[in-house]
């Protein structure tokens, strides 16, 4: 395991649930993980798992009403968030610990200058003056690659392009330096040339400022690219966890295992694409209304009977390698 | 902007035009004019006098001939003389404007400045006790009659300081002038700051759950900063455009609380111009009233400009 | 972190409100002063439906013998200076001022839908016609409508609903044009254009349900004011007329003569007036947060 | 493949852009500016590009659902560009679309079973318990659970929504289905079992796909031709393993390297072009790609390449090599 | 104590009248405020409440005198008498006066309501510049008394009569400042009143307050001296008492009666015994009781007595059907009446009550359509704008219709012509009786009040049989002013005649 002084984030047990009127549930439940400096996490699952959530959680702000942090521990740099009072958590906020929000393009205030917005996280935690603070601003742009960084902070959101203003959200994030990013699908709206382009932008950044990063992301390509360690959600729950390399050698949860299945690949020169894709059959539970046992058993190739009656403990495959399966060593053979 | 500008007094113009058609034909269809109310008044009719009296006044004329004259005589600055008080209409609906407009201004200023940041409270501590005592109150603004409030100030504030508010045509000082319009404003804005901060509370919290609310708390924002400054300022329009049908409205329809306060200002003169059909007064009023109310509309447009970068009139 | 309770969270959050009353018991307790609304607006449309069986006395006779008698067990709420019944009357005032409320504002309220909607929806210049009309109707004060409206045709009931309810057609048109213009330009709406659907069944099976949330808070916010624009109009002798009560009119004149020496002629239909709009409010704020998506989860 | 069900031609379409309450237009979004292609019978056309350049638009311009500014569209021989609405209505029952967002294309006060069934409901080719039952046929061919048919789209997950939407796209049984980004939202499971379900119905209807898509695997994967769009343009077309395995343009070949392999172990990303997307408003001068490709020449600020023939059937609209592109 | 000099007295006016010209108004709104611009040839006491032949006062006339036929009636004028603007008062202005009246002028009055009043007056003749002498066509003992009239001011010749709306010029102790429509009316003291040290107030100022609410509130709080007069209800003057109990009340009949007008000239009032039987079928006193709390009169035509001088006694009154004490059996008669005509507890009659929408004229509507519940008629209330009302009676579009009819002098010539005489514009009724308009010219031109008393006693008596316009009470009102306030006097048996306020004062 890691050195402890190494860490920058320690999630234990984070429990949120959503009050809705639909009924209530867990949309995450009982997840833990750690993040060490300059390391990148990143965190898959299907649509709908909790891993929006859980970045919300880490930050605490999950919408309350409807969602409520229900238990567990969120730990950055030694400091328990979830214990924190909410003005000591505002200090934290955007300082230690910031957020690229999935939707970059409604995540600006439309009607604040971008570098005011700017201007605004790095005041809030520096005690600088507005033009020190514009300085940064400027700088902040400057470094997220923004071409005349000084005109455009004088501009309003909807006056750049969908790429400028998910940089210009970067910029904001980073601009205090926080010891922990979360980057929640910073790319998906874009095409692969500006996702390229982002991505390699967030990494340079976090090499330089040693932050730890958690990225969310759907596209397992991206996840290869970039983490170090995954960690795989499923129904609210984290269902494995490993090294990029060891998760993508051999992945341990028949689900991880589906997924890895299903991506098509561009066609090399020579290589038939395959007629089929694999899919996994059937459809993600309602949270609602989760089956008492493993919620990927109705789906799951391997499902035992065991599985419909008793969630299957997170347990260690070797080197660290996570995985809630009871069949977890047969999922790579069956592959 | 300019070309937008221009555009955009053409239609003011169509409005008014339409305005005074339906203004000067509504009149026309409804029963009765001043020779007849003169003459009931009087308790008798000479057909003959009555001729004479119509012809006088000009209403025995096709109505096409009336409007033309009431028209033409608009765009050569001419504004007729009143049936009743036999004075130039402009001479008798000009003194009147201030004192509507000092009115109506205080009403708005009042209904803004508590309405707004009651309507923020409320929506930030949305179902908390707070909100429910908040909108249980404005409620209760928007459920009192007008003329029940006015009357309830007025015995309330005889019984309790033996004196009451009553219209001081020539206030001497400051603070005087400043009574005798205070009191009934706030009767008025009072609905209108019930009014807003309803509009405020619902707008405030369709963008509190915007992402960019979240985005503003994740940098550390204060609650008060993430409120005023950042959601306010989103939230605002919907507020502005109330504000503005509010400030219309007030132009003509306070004839309730004038009535109360005894206040000669617009909207009453506007009613008793109608009692006795002063077709000169009426439509000449309406005018006016119309010519606010599509400036009102024009300011808001404006001010949505100033509010939302995003809204640039160019053409 | 403070320790929770799930089986009590459930509860709260109405997992096992699933069916029927529950569920309506859960949302009643989830949107109170809705629900108090509710309950206040339904006690109301009943009084009025069952007045002749509920009011103890007819609100018409007059009787000297009895003329401005307190509060009592024979008259819960005194009786006028015609020794008329004034719960009796209250009773019966429902009647009418809901007709006012309900009649105006549906009247209105549908005439406004339909020219929003077609306005928003055809836009071109439907749209500016319409928009043009609807700044006239708008920059003509409601009072001097219902001024002239009841000087030319008499102030009945029909007439002072009518009057009231013209100023109200603007107002919900430009809500509703707003809003249509908006969803005009709606994924779903275009997919109904896709598989060949007329614009006519476009507008009123796609574009008009979703309009709705927005127009029922309009509407009961509107319910209220005619309610009270009723009142002033009575208060200026435009409402309607004697002998049938309404509760604006019984206000209006008792207010001036009354307050001191016989105050539950003011009391009384002043507390039925404001509770009315006050139900009609409540209510609608509670419709608004219960049809707000956000708030559904 | 050898009659065209569909032929696109110099399609261009504007936007004007609005602002205001007024809504007062303030400029021009040229959001395709001259776009050709041809679509057969049974076929699948991938159309990629960046965001914005204009994807949707071809789309629903070949339905009709906007209004081309100019240009020509022909299905099964018939130009249906400027027939009237109502001379349009039959032709909707032959094309049909997937959007690009199936929760909004979904009106959310129907339940699923009848925004299925309505597509026949209007052209009156079922109703009662008939329609009930090809609902359900429906329902089940995509994957849903007749049951399901009760429900309202709030409650299906973005999978189902999205065969939802596929399911009243076939209910018709259209020949021609444009399929806008159906998958884009999807993670991986979810969006294997879409395109397995398009490929299937393909090969049993013989339908044809416009198929747009930002995932150029799985553009890769259903596609028998693929075009590349830049910026309201057409900037390279040909058969799928012919641009996959010969990229002429640059941009379509920034594209292809920029994808991210799902292997650790492969090579690390890097960005094979810089600066930012110009905008639809103001589009740059000469070729559209100049102010980010590395290969741009003077004349490309100026001189507006076409699309040519740079190989059997592989066209290009590039100025490199005498207009064929740079070969890798 | 002394009277003093100086001081503004404060009222308010219940609303604007339409102008400021008395000769062409017909509401008290009009002669309140500015009788006191003008003066009359003769005026009523002005501190005797009761008008009367024996309480006529010389005014611009020092003294007149009667021909020995009773047929021409001259006036000597004061001399030395200036109009507001300077120019001398002369008989030129009387006689330029009365032809107005008269409609023999070059200028027109717009509307001349009182024309009726002149018509037994051959001519107005100027013997000199300061006697003027009437010509009558027969004896008319009455004529002094409309002279008398708050309604008959002197206007000068100089003045045309429009000018006279805007900006009347009188003789009298105030003159004219200015009259803002709804919003006030000022009249100053003039200084060169011909009546030495008169007036003692510096001015009266009228605040417009058309809510009678905040009007009374007014009061209370002291803004105001005094309330408009005969403004106050019998329910409000309890309230203003409670409220300032210093305050001095007066209540007075106004000599305004409420009636019934019946469209007799079609179906089913054309019938007698529907007419009659609706008569007999008031409850008078209910309607006093409730609307005025017992303060409040029942008569005839004319004035009851004490204040009215012509009306019947009580014991006459009781003779007529439906004003005796039982009404119950008044009421049994009248359904057997209505029987007769084919109506009865299964067959109601159902008829339209109009009237106008005011406060005055529908509360005793209301309990009208309550009463003839009792004789099987379903009355519904039809309330008429202001603006509609009196051509709506002069079509006579209407069954039944509640009116109010104000008598400016008490004086039965005023009241029978004008209401009761064939052909007459005010006659709404259409009531026409040839035998009893003879009778109508017999008491007018009876020099002897005892005898003449007689007549028009058996005239009103006959009226009321006839059910020609059944008058249900006469109204009293109340006027209230501050202790402070002196010399004031409300008459009693008219509110058109006592505003000229030249000797009211302010001790403070
Ligand atoms: N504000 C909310 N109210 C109610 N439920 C919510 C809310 N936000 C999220 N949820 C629910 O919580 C669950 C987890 O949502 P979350 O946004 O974390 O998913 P995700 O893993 O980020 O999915 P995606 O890949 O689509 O972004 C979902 O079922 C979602 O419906
Ligand atoms: N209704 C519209 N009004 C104005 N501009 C529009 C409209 N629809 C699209 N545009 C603009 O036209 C351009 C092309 O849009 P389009 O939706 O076709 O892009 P796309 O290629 O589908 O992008 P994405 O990959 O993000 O879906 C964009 O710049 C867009 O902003
Ligand atoms: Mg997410
Ligand atoms: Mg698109």
């Amino acid at each position: 395991m890691a050195d402890k002084s190494d860490l920058v984030l320690d999630v234990k047990n984070l429990k949120t649930v959503f009050f809705t009127n639909s009924g209530l549930f867990k949309a995450v439940d009982d997840v833990s993980f750690t993040v060490k400096r300059g390391e990148t996490l990143a965190i898959v699952g299907e649509s709908g798992c909790g891993k929006s959530v859980t970045a919300l959680s880490l930050m605490r702000l999950v919408p309350d009403p409807p969602g409520r942090i229900v238990g567990g521990s969120v730990t950055l740099e030694g400091t328990d968030l979830l214990a924190l009072d909410e003005a000591k958590m505002r200090a934290v906020r955007g300082n230690r610990i910031s957020m690229i929000f999935q939707e970059p393009m409604t995540s600006l205030n439309p009607v604040m200058r971008i570098g005011d917005q700017i201007v605004e996280a790095v005041r809030l935690h520096r005690n600088l003056s507005a033009k020190e603070a514009g300085d940064i601003a400027v700088e902040m742009l400057r470094l997220v690659r923004i071409p005349e960084p000084a005109r455009r902070a004088r501009e309003y959101p909807h006056q750049l392009s969908g790429g400028m203003r998910q940089r210009a959200m970067i910029a904001m994030a980073l601009a205090c330096r926080p010891a922990l990013l979360i980057a929640d699908e910073p790319t998906t709206a874009l095409d692969v040339t500006i996702q390229a382009q982002i991505l390699a932008l967030i990494l340079d950044l976090q090499k330089e400022l040693g932050t730890g990063l958690v990225l969310i992301t759907h596209d397992l390509g991206v996840v290869a690219q970039t983490a170090q360690r995954v960690i795989v959600m499923y129904a609210g729950r984290k269902v494995e966890e490993a090294s990029v390399e060891a998760l993508f050698a051999s992945p341990k949860h028949p689900y991880t295992r589906g997924l890895m299945a299903s991506i098509p690949a561009v066609p090399a020169s020579g290589v038939a694409a395959p007629p089929r894709l694999n899919e996994i059959p059937g459809t993600v539970p309602s949270l609602v209304r989760l089956p008492k046992g493993c919620a990927f058993a109705p789906r799951c190739p391997l499902a035992i009977k065991r599985c419909q009656d008793e969630y299957p403990p997170l347990a260690d495959w070797g080197g660290g390698h996570l995985a809630a399966c009871w069949r977890a060593e047969e999922v790579a053979e069956v592959a | 902007m300019f070309a937008y500008l221009v555009r955009r007094l053409f239609l003011m113009l169509v409005t008014l035009f339409g305005i005074s058609i339906v203004i000067f034909f509504l009149l026309r269809v409804v029963p009765g004019n001043i020779v007849d109310i003169l003459f009931a008044a009087a308790g008798y009719v000479d057909p003959a006098d009555k001729a004479n009296l119509e012809k006088e006044l000009g209403i025995d004329e096709p109505l096409i001939v009336q409007y033309w004259h009431w028209i033409s005589g608009l765009l050569r600055g001419d504004f007729g003389y009143s049936y009743v008080s036999e004075k130039p209409a402009l001479q008798e609906i000009l003194p009147r404007i201030p004192i509507t407009a000092r009115l109506a201004g205080l009403a708005l200023l009042f209904s803004a400045s508590i309405g707004i940041p009651l309507g923020v409270i409320s929506a930030v501590k949305q179902g908390t006790r707070l909100d429910y005592a908040l909108r249980v109150v404005s409620l209760s603004g928007l459920s009192l009659p007008s003329f029940w409030l006015g009357l309830l100030i007025l015995t309330a504030s005889v019984a309790m300081f033996g004196q009451m508010p009553i219209f001081n045509p020539n206030p001497q000082t400051w603070l005087e002038a400043f009574a005798t319009y205070a009191v009934p404003a706030a009767a008025v804005g009072f609905r209108s700051a019930a009014l807003t901060m309803r509009i405020t509370r619902s707008s405030m919290l369709e963008v509190l759950r915007q992402d960019y609310i979240r985005t503003a708390r994740a940098k550390g924002a204060s609650d008060a900063a993430v409120n005023y400054h950042h959601a306010l300022k989103n939230a605002i329009l919907p507020v502005i455009t109330v504000i503005g049908i509010e400030a219309a409205f007030l132009i003509g329809g306070l004839i309730v609380t004038e009535t109360v306060f005894n206040i000669p200002g617009v909207a009453r003169f506007l009613v008793e111009a109608i009692r006795w059909r002063d077709y000169p007064i009426v439509q000449n009023l309406v005018m006016f009233i119309a010519v606010v109310v599509v400036f009102a509309n024009f300011t808001v447009d404006m001010l949505y400009a100033v509010f939302d970068p995003r809204i640039r009139y160019t053409d | 972190m403070a320790a929770i309770d799930f089986d009590v969270e459930l509860r709260r959050a109405g997992a096992h409100a699933t069916g029927g009353w529950r569920r309506v018991l859960f949302m009643a307790q989830r949107h109170v002063l809705g629900a108090a609304g509710l309950v206040i607006m339904t006690v109301f449309v009943l009084t009025a439906i069952f007045a002749d069986f509920i009011a103890r006395y007819d609100p018409l006779t007059v009787d000297s013998a009895r003329a401005l008698a307190r509060p009592s067990l024979a008259h819960w709420m005194g009786t006028d200076s015609f020794g008329r019944d004034v719960f009796s009357r209250i009773i019966h005032g429902a009647r009418i001022s809901l007709a006012v409320g309900l009649g105006s504002t549906a009247l209105g309220g549908s005439i406004g839908v339909i020219v929003g909607l077609t306005s928003g929806y055809l836009s071109g210049w439907v749209d500016l016609v319409f928009q043009r009309v609807s700044d006239v109707l708008q920059a003509l004060p409601l009072l001097v409508l219902a001024l002239v409206m009841t000087a030319a045709l008499g102030p009945s009931l029909p007439n002072v609903i009518i009057a009231i309810a013209i100023p109200l057609i603007p107002t919900v048109a430009r809500v509703i044009r707003a809003n249509t213009l908006a969803l005009r330009e709606q994924p779903f709406v275009e997919a109904a254009k896709s598989i060949g659907m007329s614009e006519m069944r476009i507008a009123l099976r796609h574009v008009l349900p979703n309009t709705l949330a927005p127009l029922i808070v309009l509407a009961t916010a509107q319910l209220g004011s005619t309610i009270l624009t009723e009142a002033s109009l009575s208060f200026l002798g435009l409402g309607i007329p004697e002998p049938y009560p309404s509760w604006g009119r019984m206000l209006s004149e008792s207010a001036a003569e009354y307050v001191r020496t016989a105050p539950w002629l003011v009391i009384f239909p002043g507390i039925a007036i404001s509770l009315a709009v006050f139900g009609a409010n409540l209510f609608g704020d509670a419709l608004r947060d219960i049809l707000d998506p956000r708030q559904r989860g | 493949m050898s009659e065209a069900l569909l032929e696109v031609t110099d399609l261009i379409k504007h936007y004007p852009v609005r602002a205001g309450v007024l809504r007062r237009q303030v400029g021009t979004v040229h959001a395709v500016d001259g776009v050709s292609f041809a679509l057969g019978v049974g076929e699948t056309l991938g159309l990629v590009g960046e965001s914005g350049c204009g994807k949707s638009t071809v789309a629903r311009s070949v339905l009709r659902l906007v209004e081309p500014t100019s240009g020509q569209i022909r299905l099964e021989g018939e130009d249906i560009t400027h027939l009237s609405k109502t001379a349009l209505r039959p032709h909707r029952r032959s094309m049909q679309i997937v959007f690009q967002d199936p929760f909004a294309s979904l009106n959310p006060r129907m339940t699923a079973g009848d925004i299925v069934g309505e597509p026949l409901a209007v052209h009156g080719l079922a109703t009662g318990k008939a329609l009930e039952a090809r609902v359900a046929r429906l329902f089940e061919q995509v994957g849903l659970r007749p049951d399901q048919m009760r429900n309202f789209p709030h409650q299906f997950s973005g999978g189902q929504r999205q065969r939802i939407c596929i399911a009243r796209a076939l209910a018709l049984e259209p020949r021609l289905i444009v399929c806008d980004e159906p998958v884009s939202a999807l993670d991986v499971s979810i969006q294997a079992q879409v395109i397995n379900l398009l490929i299937d119905l393909q090969r049993r209807h013989g339908f044809s796909y416009l198929f747009i898509a930002h995932d150029l695997a799985v553009v890769a994967h259903i596609s028998h031709r693929v075009a590349v769009m830049y910026l309201g343009r057409i900037v390279e077309i040909a058969d799928k393993d012919e641009l996959f395995r010969n990229p002429r343009h640059p941009y379509t070949q920034a594209l292809l390297a920029s994808v991210p392999i799902a292997n650790p172990l492969a090579k690390k990303l890097a960005p094979l072009v810089d600066g930012d997307v110009p905008s639809p408003v103001n589009p740059p001068s000469g070729c559209a790609f100049h102010t980010r490709c590395r290969f741009a020449m003077e004349r490309c600020k100026t001189e507006r390449p076409a699309l040519v023939e740079a190989a059997g059937g592989h066209r290009v609209a590039c100025l490199l090599n005498e207009g064929t592109g740079r070969p890798l | 104590g002394e009277p003093k000099q100086g001081g503004i007295l404060r009222m308010y006016h219940r609303d604007s009248p339409a102008n400021a010209s008395i000769l062409e108004g017909a509401t008290y709104s009009i002669n309140v405020p500015f009788m006191g611009v003008f003066n009359n040839l003769v005026i009523y006491d002005q501190h005797i409440a009761q008008n009367s032949p024996d309480t006529l006062r010389p005014e611009l006339a020092e003294s007149w005198s009667w021909s020995g036929d009773n047929k021409k009636l001259t006036f000597k004028l004061r001399q030395g008498i200036k109009w507001h603007d300077g120019k001398p008062f002369t008989s030129a202005d009387v006689k330029c006066t009365f032809d107005l009246l008269m409609g023999k002028s070059q200028q027109k009055l717009r509307q001349n309501p009182r024309k009726a009043w002149y018509n037994e007056v051959n001519d107005v003749t100027p013997n000199g510049d300061f006697e003027v002498s009437f010509d009558l066509k027969r004896p008319q003992p009455s004529l002094l008394a409309m002279l008398a009239s708050g309604y008959t001011p002197i206007y000068p010749c100089h003045v045309s009569p429009a000018d006279m709306r805007t900006h009347p010029v009188g003789t009298g102790p105030f003159k004219f400042v200015e009259f803002k429509a709804n919003e006030s009316i000022k009249l100053t003291r003039n200084p060169d009143y011909w009546k030495k040290g008169l007036p003692y107030l510096d001015g009266i100022e009228y605040t417009i307050i058309t809510n009678r609410s905040t009007a009374i509130l007014a009061f209370v709080a002291g803004k105001f001296d005094m309330t408009f007069p005969t403004h106050i209800t019998i329910p409000l003057l309890k309230d203003i008492k409670s409220q300032a109990p210093n305050a001095i009340c007066a209540v007075e009949p106004t000599n305004v009666s409420t009636n019934i007008i019946v469209n007799s000239t079609s179906a089913p009032f054309d019938n007698i015994d529907i007419r009659r039987a609706m008569a007999m079928a008031l409850d008078r006193k209910a309607f006093v009781d409730i609307l005025f709390e017992g303060q409040a009169d029942i008569g005839g035509t004319m004035l009851p007595p004490p204040q009215g001088i012509w009306g019947m006694p009580k014991d006459k009154l009781e003779t007529i059907p439906g004003y005796g004490p039982n009404v119950n059996a008044s009421r049994e008669e009248a359904r057997k009446l209505m029987q007769k005509a084919g109506y009865g507890p299964d067959k109601h009659l159902a008829v339209k009550v109009s009237t106008r929408n005011l406060a005055e004229y529908r509360d005793p509507a209301v309990i009208l359509i309550d009463q003839l519940k009792s004789i099987y008629i379903d009355g519904e209330l039809d309330v008429v704008e202001t603006a509609n009302w009196f051509p709506k009676v002069a079509r006579k579009d209407y069954m039944l219709g509640l009116n109010l009819t104000g008598n400016s002098v008490d004086d039965p010539d005023q009241s029978f012509y004008e209401n009761y005489s064939c052909g007459s514009e005010r006659n709404y009724t259409n009531y026409c009786n040839k035998e009893i308009e003879k009778l109508f010219d017999v008491q007018s031109q009876e020099i002897d009040v005892g005898k003449r008393k007689q007549l028009v006693w058996d005239i009103d008596k006959k009226l009321q049989e006839d059910v020609a316009r059944p008058i249900i009470f006469h109204a009293r009102a109340g006027t209230c002013w501050q202790p402070y306030v002196k010399g004031i006097t409300i008459m009693s048996n008219s509110s058109y005649n006592g505003f000229r306020y030249e000797d009211v004062w302010l001790d403070k």
